[in-house]
Formats: C-alpha cells, structure tokens, sequence
C-alpha cells in the first residue's frame, strides 16, 4: 500500500474529490496547510505599509491506495488540479508498512 | 518639530512653570471652589446628556477595545481589550476620588493652571447641584468618560510590549498630572481658555494630549520585535469595523454631547460630525486607491476616524461646509502621518495614535480657527478676517504638545527605571494574552 | 408578477412621465424651496431625535454590515463591512451635497415629483431653522441616516461578486435617481403622500425600494459562481446575531424615531415595533420546525427582521394587537421569500433582500392598511371600515415597484457597459477580502 | 442555608400561600386595576425612557448574548445565542399577552399577591394613557425588557445541555410564575414593596431571582458532560468583553432609567452604576491577582457585572462612596460566588449565574439597607440609624429566594418528566449549534 | 523506528491520549483534519436550503514510536478510539530513516 | 529523495526558513499543529479555576529533498530552531517513492 500525499490549490478540492470517486476512492483526510514555493504572496496592505504574505494557502490531501491505483491516482489529481499556473502544488507517493481501521480492526489491504 | 517649539522662548516660562506645578501637585492645598449656579433642569437637556454619556463610554468600550483589538496579531488581542476594560474601571474611581475635582472646581490662586480639592470624592457633589440645565452628577460622569478614552487611546502606541501593571501605573498617573491639567487650563477655568483657545470637544485636551503621549510612548519603548520584518497585519478586521462604528456613533456624544444640551448647537455638532467622517473616509480612500492601487478597509476607517478627531475642536463652531473641508484635509493628512511620517522617522507608533489622532487634532485645532463662523459659535474665524484665532489655536497646540511631551516621558522614564515597563522577549513572542493574563482566543 | 403590474396601464403614464424626469434630472431647475416653519425647539424632543439619527446609522454600522457579513463566506466577510462602511460614507456627502435638498425641499412647479436645489450644499440650512419642535439640521441627518440604510440593503443582492468602484458608482447613482425622487413622494410633498400612502418610517421608501433593487441586481449580475454546488453556509452566525441585535435596536429609532418627537405615537410606534419583531421571530422559528425539523439561528434573526420591516410602514398607525398579526404573517411570508420563491425562480439573491425587504415591505405596506387605526394615527384603516386605504397603499406599492425596478435596471446595464459589473473569474474565487482589498481575516 | 431559612417559620405561612397562589394561576378572576393617572407627557423624560428602554434591551441581544456565548466552547457559541434571542421573542409576546396586565395593574382582592387581568393583550393600554410623566406604552415596554432579561441570565446556568424546546417552555411558565408575581410583590402594589422593601431596579426582581433559578437549574441538570476534566476555557473572550461593555452601557438604562424620568435621581443613579462597576472590576482584578497571579480578562468583566449586579437595588438611594463600597464588597463577593462556592459544593453553574447575580444580588440587597440615604432616595439606611432597614431587605431576599427555588425546581421537575430537560449524549458531544440547530461558526 | 499516524473522532483524544501514556508514550503531534469517507456528513441548515457537510472534522495524530511496541500501540489506539460507529478512522504506519531531537541533537532510538 | 518533516516552535518558524533558503531548499509545506511531550503546558485561568493547556501550539514543516542534502537541512533546522529549551521539537525524516509536480509532470529529482 501507498499513501499519497497531494498539496493542491484550495478551490480546486471539489474538482479532485469528484474525479477520484469514479476511480474507486472513498476514503481521504485533509487539511488546511500553508505553502512556500515558486508562487510569489499575495500582497497585504496595512495602513499604506505592503506585507508580501510569504504562505500561501494550500489543501493537503493524504489518501492511502493499493499499490495497482497509485499511477491512475495521480493522473487523476493531476488533471483535475492542474491550472498550468506557478502554484498548483506537489503530489508525494511514500510506503505504507500497514494499515488498520479502527472500528473493525481490519488490516492492510482489506481496510483500504 | 521639537527643536521649533522649544525655540519658541516665549513659553518656556509658562512651560517651567508648570513642570514645578506638576512635581509640587501633591501638596497642593487650594481654596474654594466654584460654586456652580443652581438652575433648573431641563428634562430634555438632562435625557441627552445621560445618552451622551454612555456613547463617550461605548466609545472606549467596546468601541476602542475592538478598533485596536482587530488590528493586533491574534496573540494580543484580548491584551489590548484588557487594557481598555480596565483603564474605564481605574479612570473612573481616579475621576471620582480627586480627577474631577482638580480638573473643574475652583483652584483659588492656583486656578489658572490647576482645580480645587473641594470635591474630592465628590464629597460636595450633592443630587441637587446643576450644572447648566443638567444635574451636576451627570455633568460629572459626562466628563468621566473623556478622562476614560484619553489614556485608552494611547494603547494603541505601546501595544504588544507593556507590562500590565506598568501599564496601570502610567494610566493613572497620567491621567493625574497631565490630563487633568490640561483639561483644567482648556476648559477648567484655566489659562488656555481664558485666552480664547478654541475646543469645543477635546480636540487638543483629548487628541492631540493622547496622539503625543502615545508618540512619546512608541518611542520611548522602542520598537516591537520583529517590527518591519515579520507580517504583523490586523488578525481580524471585522472587530476593527465594529469598533470604528461604535466609535462614530459614539463621537455624536462625544461632539453633539459638548454643547451640554439638546439645543441646536448639539444639532449642527452632529451635522459636521457625520459630513467630517464621511469625507476624511472618502479622502483617505480616494489617496491610497491612487497610491496603492487597492482600497482597504482599514484605510477607510482609518480615514473616518481621522475625520471625526479633526472634527472634535470644531464641531460647535462650523457650518457644514466648513466641516466637509475639515473631513477633506484630515483624511489626507491622517493618511500621511500613519504612512509617511511613521516611517520616515521610524518609530513604532503600533496603531497610529500619533499619526492619526495627534496629526488629526493638530490639523483640527487650526482648522478650527480657520473655519469658525460667528454665528454657529459665537467666534469668528480666519476666513471670517478673525486671523488672531489661528495663532490662538497654535498657542493651544504648541503648549498641549510641550508640556503633554516632557510629562509624559519624564512618568515613562521613572517608571522604568523603578518596575520596567516592557515585558521580556519570551512573553512578547508568546503574546501578551498567553503571558500575562493566561488566556487566549481560539 | 412583473406581467401583471406591466398591465395596469393606468400606471404606464405616471411610469414614463417619471423616467423622463430621471434622464432630465440633471438639468432641473427648481423654484424655491418651502419654508420650515420656525417654532420653539423642544429640548426633550431634539433629545430624542438626535438619539434616533445615531440608532439608525447603527444600524448600518455595525448593524447591517455584521448581519450580512456573518452570512457570507470567511473570504467575502470584509468585502462586505467595506460596502456598508464605504456607502455609509459616499451617501453621506451625496446627502449633503443635493440629497437632502432634493428630497425634502419645494420643487416648484414639479413639486410632485422632485424637490427643489435650494439646500444644495445645505447652504441655506441655518442653525436657527427647524422643522416641528426639532432643529432642521436633526431632521436633515436623520433622514440621511434613511437615505444611507436604504442602498446598504442591496449589498446583500450582489454579494460576493461585485466590483467595488462599479458599487460605489450604482450606489451614489441610484440614490440620487430612486432613493430621492421616491422619498420626495412619499413625505417630501410628492404625489404618493398626497395621494395618502400611509408610510409611516418607510417600507416603501426604504424597504421595497431596497428589495426591489436587489432583485434586479441580483437577475443582472447573474448567480455567484458555484451556487447550488458549493456550500456556501455562513461562515459565522455570531456576528449576524449581533448585527440582527443593533437592526433590532436600532429600528427603534427608525420607527419611533419617525414621529419626530418623543411623545405618546413614538412610544406605541416603539411598541409596535417591539412586537412585531418578537413574533415575526418566532413564527418563522415555528414553521422552519415544522418543515425542517430543527429551529435555526439564521431563521429566528431572519424573522425578527421580516417583521421589523414589516411594521416599519404600520408602526404609527397600528395598536399592539395588530403589530402582533403582522409580525406573525410576515415571519411567515418573509420565510416563503426567502426559501421558496427564490428558489422557485432560481435567481441567486445571496442574502435574501427582495425574500426579505421586498416581501416584508410589501405585506407590511397592505397590512398597514387593514390594520390602521383612526385614534392611534389619524388614518382608519380596513378593518374601521375604510377599505379605499388598502387600493391607496397598493397604488404606493405599484409605482415604487415598477420605477424602482426600471431604473435599477438601466442603471445596472449602463454601467455594465461601461466600466462592468462583475470580478473576473479568479477574483471570485479568492474571494473578494483579498482580491479587492488586499485584506483577509484570520 | 436553605435550612436557615426554611427554620424561619414567620415565612412559611406566606410561601405556603405563595404555593398555592402558583397553583391557581390559570384561575383566577381579578377584580379592576389600578387606573394610572393621566399626567402631562414630558417630551423630555419620554426621550429617556424610551431611551433606556432600547438600553435594556441591548443588555440581553447582544449583551448578554455575547458576555455568555464567548465563554463557552466554540461548539455551544450558536445555541447561547439562540437561547437569548428567543427568549426576547417569547418574552415579549408572553408579557404582551398576559405578563404586563397580571404584574402591574390592580389585582383586586389579591392585590397583595398578584395582578389583574384587565390590560390581558394590552387591550385597555391606549395611547393616552400615562405613567407618570411618561406614556404608558413606554412604560410597559420597558418593563418589558426587564421580564426578558431575568430568563435569559438564567441561561448561564444550564448551557451546553438543555434541549431548546424544553428551555422555551422552562422560560414560558417560569415568568409567569416567577417573574411576574415578584415583580407585582416589589414593584405593582404587592406586599414586599408595601413592606417598604427597597429594590430601585431589580436587584431582588431580577438578579436574585435570576441566580437562584440558576442555582437550581445547575443542580436538577447536572454537570456538563466531561466537567472538571476536560479543557472548558472560553472559546473567544473578544465576544465577552463586547457582551460585558453592552451589559454595562445598557445598565445605566437600567438604572437610570428606574428612575422613569430624566431627573437629578437618574443622574445620581448613573453616578453610583458607573462607579460600582468600576470599583467591583479593581477589586475582583486586585483579589485575583493577589490569589492566581495573574489578572484576567474574564476576571475583570466578571468582577465589573458583579458590581453593577449589587448597585442594582441600591442605585437611586446611595451617594457615590456608598456605591464605591458596594463596588468593592460585591467585586469580592462574586469572586468567591464563582470560584470557592461553587467548587466547594461541586455543582455546574457553568457561567455562574448565583456566583455573580445571586451572590452580587444578595450583597446588594443588604448593602442597599446600610448605606440608603434619606436625602437622595427618601429612605436612610443603617449607617443613618435606621436599623430596620436591613431586616425588611432581608425579608425580600428570604421571600424570593424560598419562593423562586421551589418553583423553579417544580416547574424543572415537571418538564424533565413531561419531555425530558437534557439532550442526549451524542448531541451533548457534538456541541448544541450542530445537534440542535443544524449550524456552527468557522 | 515507525511513524504511526492515526486519524479518529476528534472528541476521542483525550481518551487515547490517557490510554498511551501507560504504555510509555510520551511524546505525539496533534492536528486538526478533516475526513471524507463511508460516514454521512452531518446537514446544515441554511435559510431553509439544507447542505450536506461532506468533510467531518477528525484529529490526527502522529507517534513516532521504536518497532518493538507498534503493535500495542495500535491496540491501544483502537481501543480508546473505537465507538463501533462508521467514522472512526484508520491508523497508518510507515518506517522512519531518522529522527532528531531538535534540543540536544539525539538521534534515532535516543531522540524518541 | 526523502521528506523531511520537522515539529517545530511556532514562532521560529521564519528563522528556520530563512536558513533553508542559502542551501538551495525552495519550497515548503507548513501546517499548524500541537504538540505534547515533556513540555509543561500554559495554565490558563478560568474564574478562578485554572486548566492546563497539555497541547502546546507548533509548528509543522514538511520538505522534500534530494538524499545528498538531507544532513545539512538537518543541521541548519537544528540551528536555527534550537533554544535548548524542553518542546524544540523534533525532525523525522522518511523515504519517497516517488514525486510528482502537477503543474507540468515532472516526475522525481526534476520535481524537487
Ligand atoms: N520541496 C518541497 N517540499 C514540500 N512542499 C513543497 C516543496 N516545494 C513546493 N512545495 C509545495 O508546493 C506548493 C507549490 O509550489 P510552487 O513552487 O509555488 O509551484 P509549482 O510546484 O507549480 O512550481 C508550495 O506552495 C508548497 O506547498
Ligand atoms: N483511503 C483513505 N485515505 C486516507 N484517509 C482515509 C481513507 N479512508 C478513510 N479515511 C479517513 O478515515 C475516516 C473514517 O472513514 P469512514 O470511511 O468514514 O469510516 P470507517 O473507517 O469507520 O469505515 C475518514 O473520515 C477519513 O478521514
Ligand atoms: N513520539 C513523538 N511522536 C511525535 N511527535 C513527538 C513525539 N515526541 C515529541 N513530539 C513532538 O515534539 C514536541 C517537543 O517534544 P518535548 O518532549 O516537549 O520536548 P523535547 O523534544 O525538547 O524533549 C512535542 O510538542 C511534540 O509535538
């Protein structure tokens, strides 16, 4: 099993929660996180003074798959949070030594 | 600026004078006050001014609490609410025991610079005295509340780095030694307005007294770590909003409430307040679109607020016109102190106390004898041939900033050298609301 | 419904007349201007309408400017305050530039239809003029304090989309081509109150006017991206509840407030008003629970909105009985506004102006006539017998309805042309606190 | 204590009647009422009742709203709210409807005990009529806002567990059957107010009777779910120091305006309200400081209501160093209500409704009978030789508290077995905004 | 070394919290997330439209913990966190190259 | 390549980002977190009452990184997080499978 880790732009979590349904996901945890990269800030203007607001907003997804989906996971991810602008963000792929869950206390690939 | 009105010798005597006033303040042992006519009163005069009260002190609480509150990162925000709240409790028992007292009864001798001790603990303050058309008692807690938001408006300059009981301390003496004063000699009976000096709500006694203080403070306590480095934009605007609301609203008690009854004087108070606000919120917006490309929110309350304080010594005294142009210049003279001034010296005014109210007020004190109109007020101004009007406004300016200057750091520098005033680098990178009062938003 | 008021062709000529004088409003000129009588101020009164004006504009800031702005998404929040903030001062100068004038002094020869430009600048408004036992210049900001709510209400229409500058430019437009002309109707000496509409704080003027304009906004400018879709909940009740609050309160001098004089119509309009909230309240709490299931804080402050715009016509002349049955039927119809005839049709009045304001303001308008009271306002209504009142206030319903929506409409389209309407695409979704305004809240 | 009491057997002839009297409630048939004598209206004192009447109201939406929403968890914000805005709905109808008629017009034969029904709908309240110098209408609706906030400061005491519907009943019978008869005892011509009990603005009607219907409505629900183990710290102390600024501004309504007249004794009132709460605030900060080390922001609002809670009865009949030392005893006194009380016994009186309105109530209720002065109110006190005064107080304290305790735990009781008092688990857990209302901040 | 990540209803940490210390865990890093799987989200109401919640606010926690005890870790998690409802919540692990005690500069075994 | 992930102080947040920039690290994903371990949390006070605050607010850093480099971003994290004081937090570092940017596909070191 591999966990995949996405860091993807805010508005575009619908489109990518949409397009990894049909591909047989149905589970994955989020968060609110904040980026710094290429993308230059936003600019904030305080009584005349200008801040660059260095962090940017970003969504982590993080959703565990079986080893066979991981390619057409990210293809999805790709093509659903793509906008070919600086910022679209990152997607990581690591290993997964195993899995449980909770209230059945399956394991590995059945707790997928 | 400073070397300019020390150059001016001719108040160094009046300035001398009333430094040794202020270190000999203790012992003082004035003579009878002034008794106040007992008139009748005006049930309609007296409904206003009740109301005028409580808008002075919604001014301060929330209104102020929130204005700066919102403006601070999320790690001091209910420090900043804090220091109002408890400033409104400290004045308002300091204002009882002996405040009002040396600031509006008779001083005897002493009278042109300071008041008498007869109503300490307002122990003569009886339920029948008068003051005009309205209970004495109300005039009293009407004044109350300007002795409440004159300290708190100078938090905004020493945010995020005070200790709190520092904090107290300086409040409350302060307000003894430097607003009390000033308010005695402006409208106390004291030499200011005697000498014709303008201010019909506080412009110098409340403004210009607290937007200096407040400089001095920023100095004197230098600069918040990470200032000019880390993003220390407003953590929550909407509260800003708020707070710049109840303070508008509550600025027609402030400015309509110093005509001390519901007269037509009140009415036109009112008018140029609100023609003020709104045009120094327009200006202020119209100068930073150009300049910055975006309209904040924060520059348009800015502005409006930069309106009212330019307002505040005029209200009585001018017509709507008048009070339009005043909005005009303050929004963009407020603009430059809180932008350009600030950072072209580089002191750390956190909330522009100076750059707003101490710019606003001095741009309002003069105007104010521009635009005074004989028939509003009862005194002409500079376009009306009255030119002396202005020097007198400038004597008025000239003297608040000296004499508000010297107190205010001579107070700073002792408290320091005694308890410390600034809180140590852990506690400010914490917050002020974790590190000092334990408690914090989530 | 707009085919059925088209088909009242008796109407068709007053319509046309009056979008003649909207193109050629520019180039009026007007005769002189009524004479306010001079009569003795009242201390007591003057007390209590200056207390109204500053109710009112509560109600905007923070009042309106919260409700709203708790409704929208966290990234819209701001953009919101701003609108309210900035219109409360745009109008504001408009008032006193030609508003105020327009509305409230003789036109002349088109005395029917607008007012004169002898106030222009109210350079004729002396301190010494007044209006009943009121000074003028209290009247003169208590009515501006209407004319800044009114076009604040429409922000709830558009937003989350609109261009700033273009808000700006429709608001100050649209107050000087329907606000005024509209208020000189109903209680400038215009046609409408000659014809006896019975208004008495403004559900036409301000309320139907408000709604309507926000449904033609809303239908110009199209849905917000996402709607339908996306979940675009309010992101914090908190502040609409304290913004529902300062509505609620301040309506208090909207309503008791109009009787221009603290007397015995100002207390029962106060009671009315009272009433007619609590009701509303809970009548939409009860069917919300009936249909929905679970009683919602969105829905009570919803309701205790529709039945304070809804007595707002009717709270002079009502007694407490009938503010009750308005108060229940308008939490009922505003519920029916709000949720089933937008949905119905599919427009996207985010806030619900025209569900709420429209609605409310038109079955307040109807109801006023059934309920009036000869003892309590002069005027009987249906049920005393007078069933001429209700075809009268329909008649104020239709005009304001139908030139309110034409001239809103090309308003809209002419600045769409111009400069646009709507932020592109990227803006939207960003959300307008940062896009527009170079702000966010944390 | 309930023991001590209850051993005073001269009492219980009278609860037992009292008991009784709730019982028949719904039947009794009152002879004609007390016919208010039809005065001049003064424009003047009418402007400052209408005034505190918006005031009082401001205290429960947003006031108390908030002062209670920003303390606990962020789950919960939206159902305090909510708590508070029905029960202005309810209230307001209920004393339309019955409340105003059986408290304050002339219950006949039972005059002592309980009003009549002769203005049942406000139906004989015309708009002529007067209270005083002020119209009657004024004078209802602002006792009306008094009947509103009593329930709601109860809800302090049962957050975070109660199901709506049963709090809405729980509120609907409790002042009918509470609130309505004690006021009618104090203030409509029944017996504590012919016993000369002194109580200027509800210090026994309202704050007493409030904490001790608290007091057991913490008892008969139980702790909240995970008390004393989980974190429970206010979510947002920004929203409680807005909530305490509006609950003090409102207060002068209150207080002031229990003088129903804007006269010397409402000036002398707003003196001794504004200098309690300030005194109470100092003193719970200094005590806090002193036993914690560290003051807090909750510790100093908390600390100011308790002031302005123990003025309450005594602010029309003390001198402000009377009110300084009723400030400082009370700030003290709730400091110990809310913290050592409660924890000795271990009861959930979550926001401590006794430990700051019946703690604060009780001790100004007492206060009021030691430092009353003949020349200000009429009555002296202790300190004036009038020794009985403290007696008749206490007798007002024992008799509300006995007779709002068993009511209260009755009505509770009954409820619990009818539809159940406490939400389940699950829902308790979730937060009430989700589980009760569908809705929640971000 | 592993890292064992868990995702669970957030009113459960406390209790796992409680039920990892006597097992010798001392140390873990909190946030908040958000879930979308099986479990129906919660409806909110909104002037009478009604929104399904699709994402469920649930905590994760992150535990870096030596090989030999993951297993009674797990144990421990499940039994504190599981209510036997859908939701519950999954536990991930995955193996650590390195650790470094940020104060002191330990590693791996020494830093955990 | 590996991830680095660091728990941090909140508020050296800016020094650690400022000493990643000279060694070549260009991008970065932080999240709020809170942390508990043998830091004593805050009491906070609450009428008289006091709780105490067992999860201190930090900071999380998340880095993707080539191996060779994976030492000295180590070292200059240690650096520049350091008081030595109890609750400076700790650095994990794991392996990657894979990496993906989505703005153009890249895939791996060219994604870094
Ligand atoms: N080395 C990295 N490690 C972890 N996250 C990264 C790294 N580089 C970029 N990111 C994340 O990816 C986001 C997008 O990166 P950026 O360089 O702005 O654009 P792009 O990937 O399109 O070139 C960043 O905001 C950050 O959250
Ligand atoms: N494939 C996945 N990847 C990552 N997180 C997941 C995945 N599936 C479920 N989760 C997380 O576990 C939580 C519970 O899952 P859910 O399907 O609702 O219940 P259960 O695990 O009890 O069947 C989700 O809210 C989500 O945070
Ligand atoms: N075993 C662990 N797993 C995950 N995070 C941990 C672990 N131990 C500590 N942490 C994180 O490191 C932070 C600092 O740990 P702490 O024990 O307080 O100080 P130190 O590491 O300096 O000894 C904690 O707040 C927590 O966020």
């Amino acid at each position: 099993m591999k966990l995949i880790m996405a860091v993807i732009k805010p508005f575009k979590l619908e489109e990518v929660k949409a397009s990894l349904v049909p591909i047989g996901i149905e589970g994955m945890t989020i968060s609110e996180v904040k980026g710094f990269g290429r993308q230059k800030g936003q600019m904030e203007i305080y009584r005349g003074a200008e801040y660059e607001v260095s962090f940017l907003p970003k969504v982590k997804i993080e959703i565990s798959v079986a080893d066979e989906v991981v390619d057409s996971v990210i293809e999805a991810i790709r093509n659903a949070a793509g906008t070919g602008k600086i910022g679209d963000g990152k997607i990581f792929v690591y290993s997964l030594d195993s899995l449980v869950r909770i209230r059945t206390g399956e394991k590995n690939r059945e707790a997928l | 600026m400073l070397k300019i009105y020390l150059q001016n010798k001719i108040y160094l005597r009046k300035i001398s004078c009333l430094s040794a006033l202020c270190i000999t303040f203790a012992i003082l042992l004035l003579g009878p006050s002034r008794v106040m006519a007992g008139t009748e009163i005006s049930p309609g005069d007296t409904s206003w001014m009740l109301t005028s009260t409580l808008l002075v002190l919604l001014m301060t609480i929330p209104g102020l609490a929130l204005f700066y509150g919102g403006m601070v990162r999320k790690k001091n925000v209910l420090s900043l609410v804090m220091q109002c709240f408890s400033i409104t409790c400290l004045v308002s028992v300091l204002w009882m025991v002996a405040g009002y007292s040396l600031a509006f009864t008779d001083g005897g001798s002493l009278n042109s610079y300071i008041g008498g001790m007869n109503k300490l603990f307002l122990n003569n303050l009886t339920i029948d005295s008068a003051n005009g058309s309205i209970p004495e008692t109300t005039f009293m807690t009407f004044q109350m509340t300007f002795a409440i938001i004159t300290p708190a408006l100078i938090c905004g300059a020493f945010t995020d780095r005070l200790k709190f009981g520092a904090m107290l301390l300086f409040v409350g003496i302060w307000v003894m030694l430097v607003y009390v004063p000033v308010t005695h000699w402006v409208w106390g009976g004291g030499f200011l307005g005697n000498d014709g000096v303008l201010d019909f709500a506080g412009g110098t006694v409340v403004h210009i007294n607290a937007g200096v203080a407040g400089l001095i403070a920023a100095i004197v306590l230098g600069r918040r770590k990470g200032y000019g480095v880390e993003n220390m934009a407003p953590h929550n605007l909407v509260l800003s909003v708020i707070g710049a609301s109840f303070l508008w609203v509550g600025w027609f008690g402030f400015n309509a409430g110093s005509a001390l009854a519901a007269n037509k004087s009140a009415g036109m108070a009112m008018v140029a307040t609100q023609i003020s606000a709104a045009a120094a919120g327009l200006s202020w917006l119209l100068i930073e679109t150009i300049k910055r490309g975006k309209p904040s929110v924060l520059g348009i309350i800015s502005g409006a607020i930069g309106g009212l304080v330019a307002i505040t010594p005029a209200a009585g005294f001018v017509d709507p016109t008048g009070a339009l142009l005043i909005g005009v210049v303050s929004g963009i003279g407020c603009y430059w102190g809180a932008t350009g001034l600030k950072h072209y010296f580089g002191y750390d005014d956190s909330l522009d106390v100076f750059g707003v109210h101490g710019v606003g007020g001095i741009i309002g004190a003069i105007l104010t004898g521009v635009f005074a109109i004989e028939t509003i007020g009862g005194t002409p101004g500079m376009l009306e041939g009255n030119f002396g009007q202005v020097f007198i406004q400038l004597e008025g300016i000239f003297i608040t900033v000296i004499y508000c200057a010297t107190v205010t750091f001579l107070i700073l520098k002792i408290i320091d050298i005694t308890t410390g005033l600034r809180v140590d680098e852990d506690s400010e990178i914490t917050g002020l609301d974790l590190s000092l009062h334990g408690e914090s938003i989530q």
